[in-house]
């Protein structure tokens, strides 16, 4: 089948439509994911489709009882999706900002992810939470500030910490449209971290159903001096700091990490053992972090492959700044990866 | 009484009896220096239980709180197995991860213990979303307590439930404390049944010793369930015999007389005396229930007692599928 | 109008207007292009926070929601600050580290814009405490929407108030929609005032409108607050003219008849025709302060886009104390 | 002034004492932190004291407008201290078990962490949120079972990677009175972990007020062949560790890291610098741990210390679970640090 150009929330929406088409038992829940409920009637039907618009289009083909408009009740709804996975649903719960997570940790953390543990077995918890995440800072474009401190937050480290959950961050169309499939299909909890910045990056995306795994990294860019880990928009940092290193006559191998948790050590450590270094970068702040997981993995197993410290870039310990000027600082960028693989490599900053 | 059949009424009188015994029976080897875990006793409230489980099918679903060995047995969890998960053995009902506060058997429609207050309700609302989608004509019992009528879920997943028209029986057990707090301090308003206004739905405060009224308010609120009219909220005031768990002693937040009017009260007497009154059953088929029950409790003991622990290996399975 | 003197008169109309003009301007600027964010316009719903705020003392606390640009001008805060917030600036209200989400000054009592939806009323029982424990006699007004009564943090904060008898006002803000969502298919039950019987406190339903009502009904929710008499709850209802943000066609989700409706009911023009009428103020009075605001707001774009942008140090700092 | 015996139970209660005498803004909020609320005229006062009572006795002398007995709800009284907090009061809050953060992040993390910052500076909110945490294991004792899944959690992990918290987790009642005195003091919202193991534990208490200093950690035993890091608990399985190893030959350093956020990266450092060799034992879940952290410091900053690679003792990738057979288990114990150090030596398993 043919392969268009899609933006990665064109991506999540087919993704939608093929798994609702295939499995009636798939539903999707949150606020406004049609928007306008109950109003059918007086011809307002989808008149939002979600909070960044992917779930457009759905409840004209599934209807309203798959495509299920939640008042403001983050833990009532993200609850209601935990009984209705235990007794034969698949709910995809649209949670708009990873942020509101503060809202409903207790049925993410608590309910969902130990379900099937404390049962003995008895029960799975098959549903998904998708939640825009991170800052859609562009460095250097003039603009007043971004969403500030409780609607930027990346949040993922939080997440994979946690027994049962799974936790996928995907860095382009193609991976956004297979992962959620997978997500959709797996029988456990997953996260679907969606970065707000992403959204509307275009790539190639195959109009057939398919699925990328769940934990598994992919070498992106190979090289054999360094190691980059990136995770979602940060893969693009990597990418592009590699193209800045490669001027240095710097070849970097720059893995995308996508899947949170759990975390695909194997390809992390077999590039380390070819590179001998590592600099893993990622959006979340720094303490207990991915980025420090992965170092201390490292750190770990592979330890007699290093060859330098390594090194981790993250935003810093700060909430998320409202001014652009800030922002623009809070998310790690190009220069802060090179500066850290300069700092890895005993390399003076340059005059 | 009426419309209930002889093989009704039992069914009633030995599952509350089951309740008492099995609890009395975990308190006294807790008690007695028994190497188990502590646990919620939900003595004194087996009325409500039972009052709400006998109007049920067994395909329903309910979901509990911490409270709730009582829920388990009126929904025809086996005693059995739930001895052994709180001596956390491999062949109770959660294969011993899960103790007390977890205690689930998704075969009888029992859909968990959950210890974190108000925890349970939100998945009643999803259960309900499911029968409603599936139509599978399902309902839903959610338990709680007078301490969770002040927790942002149940206000959450009441709304859910009415906006949806949801078949959810929303049970309160209104045992007057949560811990030590009393009702009147925590909860503001009249009742909580009186909460139910605020959601455009019936609420309707009943007495919690008397199964049969919890009965009769309950198949009330199943009819409208079932009938895709939505859920109802019923307040049971009822009243635990012990502490908030089995080493609590409550004679140092309660009243004596409050205590002592309860026991005049008590679920299980209750119905034993209007039985025999009535003349539905008689003295003789009522302790032939106690002491059939008294022996699976036995053999409930023993079960446990015998059965392995969990291999090591339980530590890492069923994180995950597969 | 009755109670009301010459200078309040004209204080609620400055503010109302202060609003109106604050956010034109401001939506004008990021509709032509100007490099802000977005925000959640006010507009339309001068009337409520205007008549809130005129009946609380100036020390007197509120918290508020994303929609906060109009608490905050109604409680005092400083339009050139605001500007120089909404631009990033470090001359805003919070140094340009919070933007439209999170306008505060403390200094007049206005505890924060707050987007978490429902965040803020605990902080607004939290500054009930504080006022009863300590005996200043302070009263805090608690907005929100009504998507927001929907949420635990409603239940549970009005209970607490409740039950601990807190100088607490609860105005919502009915404007009809959370996002897209109609309230009434969000909220089950009547109204959201007659939530006010679950927990025995007053509610009522008011026309959000009109600023007299608005006023009134707050006057005498204050007065029982600062009696001790614990909280109420006022269910203003009332309109947002755009959309949910700036960037959102609310003609998508409403009806043109409804728009149409609120727009004759205009909070500014309402009070306007009924000042005139009655003769309590003239065309020329209220023309001159349409005049003052038009060159507050002017000066107030001109103060945020000649201030400087906070140094890159800002990033670091006030994450922790010291 | 005298010291004395106390045990962490008690080391708390008469910090909570003091400070309250001190400070007529200190109040104590929280489920039946006295108990038995509004009937006193029927002689009832005080009837718990706190899920743990260590409150117990504080409503005699300070009475129910500083004692606040609380109902179930979690977010709203949370939320109230921060609101107490912002306009002038100092709420220490029992949140009973860490596990119910689930109820109350949003307040936590989204409002009470990033509220100074948001606002510029203009607002702090000195708040205390005490919990209980970890499991009461005893390996070897019979016993069914414990906690389980829910009420048995350790959870620092999370809070630490939060900006604008500050997190301590005392090992002993000296710390325990210390770290709670400057909790309270402190103008920012500090999370004080309250190890349910280590509520019996005894030891010498001053009885007059003192403070323990947040952020700084403390070599417990000095030694200069390996250097172990341990929090709460952890500590003591550390110390006892470092027994066994000693009869080994190898003198192990234990640091007690007291504070989980900010960590005290200096103290490490130097032993690390000293023994070149690290191990960290942390009772949370591995992913994004405080352990992993750790080592994700080390492998950076001390990368040129380390003769060996940096292990990590963490409770599994798994709930807490119930039989006792299991949770025995979970919780790290002498044996595993043991083992980890010597993987980290490269010697084999002992036959
Ligand atoms: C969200 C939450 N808060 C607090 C607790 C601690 N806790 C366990 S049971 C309980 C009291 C519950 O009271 P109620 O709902 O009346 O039930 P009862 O114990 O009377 O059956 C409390 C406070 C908890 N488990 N979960
Ligand atoms: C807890 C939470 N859930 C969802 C959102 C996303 N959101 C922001 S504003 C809003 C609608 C709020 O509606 P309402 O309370 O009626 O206020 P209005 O926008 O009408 O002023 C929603 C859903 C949020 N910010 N916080
Ligand atoms: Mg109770
Ligand atoms: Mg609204």
């Amino acid at each position: 089948m043919a392969t268009r150009k899609l933006n990665v929330r064109q991506a999540i929406t087919e993704a939608l439509f093929q798994e609702m088409r295939r499995d009636p038992n798939v539903i999707v829940m949150g606020e406004d994911v049609a928007g306008g409920a109950g109003r059918a009637h007086l011809g307002i039907i989808d008149p939002w489709g979600g909070p960044f618009r992917s779930t457009k289009g759905l409840i004209i083909e599934f209807g309203p009882e798959r495509v299920i408009d939640t008042p403001i009740s983050e833990m009532g709804f993200v609850g209601a999706a935990v009984g209705a996975a235990m007794t034969g649903l698949r709910p995809v719960v649209d949670l708009s900002f990873i942020d509101l997570l503060g809202c409903c940790l207790d049925q993410v953390m608590n309910q969902a992810a130990k379900m099937r543990y404390m049962m003995g077995g008895q029960v799975k918890v098959p549903m998904v939470l998708r939640a825009g995440y991170g800052t859609t800072t562009i460095p250097g474009q003039k603009r007043g500030g971004g969403a500030a401190a409780q609607h930027s937050q990346t949040m993922y480290s939080m997440l994979a910490h946690v027994p049962g959950l799974k936790c996928v961050a995907p860095s382009n169309p193609y991976d956004a449209k297979g992962l959620l499939i997978s997500a959709i299909r797996d029988d456990d909890p997953v996260i679907f971290f969606e970065h707000k910045f992403l959204n509307s990056l275009s790539g190639d995306v195959p109009e057939e159903s398919y699925t990328v795994p769940i934990g598994k990294a992919e070498v992106v860019r190979p090289g054999k001096d360094l190691t980059l880990v990136g995770i979602g928009r940060m893969t693009h940092v990597c990418l592009e700091a590699a193209n800045l290193l490669a001027s240095e006559g710097l070849e970097a191998e720059v893995i995308d990490l996508k899947t949170v948790s759990p975390i695909d050590e194997e390809t992390i450590l077999n590039s380390v053992k070819k590179t001998h270094r590592l600099v893993v970068v990622d959006e979340d702040n720094p303490v207990c972090s991915v980025a420090r997981d992965v170092a201390a993995r490292v750190a770990d197993k592979g330890f007699d492959y290093l060859d330098a410290p390594v090194k981790t870039v993250n935003a810093p310990h700060t909430p998320v700044p409202f001014s652009a000027t800030l922002e623009d600082l809070y998310v790690p960028q190009p220069p802060q990866v090179i500066e850290a693989v300069h700092a890895m490599l005993g390399i003076g900053a340059r005059a | 009484v009426g419309a209930l059949d002889t093989s009704k009424l039992l069914w009633i009188y030995e599952r509350m009896v089951t309740i008492r015994q099995f609890e009395d029976r975990f308190r006294q080897l807790v008690e007695t220096g028994r190497p188990l875990g502590s646990g919620h006793l939900y003595i004194g409230q087996e009325a409500v239980a039972v009052g709400v489980c006998a109007a049920l099918e067994p395909n329903d679903w309910i979901t509990s709180t911490h409270r709730g060995h009582g829920h388990c047995i009126a929904k025809g969890v086996d005693p059995r197995q739930m001895m052994a998960e709180l001596y956390g053995k491999v062949t109770g009902t959660n294969r011993g991860k899960g103790g007390s506060m977890h205690i689930t058997d998704y075969s009888k429609g029992m859909l968990g213990v959950n210890p974190i207050v108000g925890g349970g309700m939100p998945h009643a609302v999803g259960a309900g979303l499911t029968s409603k989608l599936k139509k599978t004509g399902q309902v839903v019992a959610a338990f709680f307590g007078d301490g969770a009528a002040n927790i942002g879920t149940f206000h959450e997943s009441i709304n859910l439930a009415a906006i949806w028209k949801l078949p959810v029986v929303f049970a309160c057990e209104n045992n007057h404390y949560a811990q030590s707090t009393p009702v009147e301090y925590s909860t503001a308003g009249n009742n909580i049944a009186g909460r139910a206004a605020s959601y455009g739905i019936p609420g309707i405060a009943i007495d919690g010793q008397d199964v049969f009224a919890v009965y009769e308010a309950t198949s009330q609120a199943v009819r409208r369930a079932r009938a895709g009219e939505g859920p109802s909220l019923i307040e049971c005031e009822t009243y635990r015999y012990y502490g908030h768990f089995i080493g609590d002693n409550p004679s140092r937040y309660r009243l004596a007389d409050e205590e002592s009017h309860y026991h005049d009260r008590d679920p299980i007497q209750l119905f034993r005396r209007r039985v025999i009154e009535e003349g539905s059953l008689n003295q003789a088929q009522l302790d032939e229930v106690d002491a059939r029950v008294a022996a699976l409790i036995e053999e409930a003991v023993e079960f446990a007692e015998s059965s392995p622990l969990p291999e090591p290996s339980e530590l890492y399975t069923h994180v995950y599928g597969e």
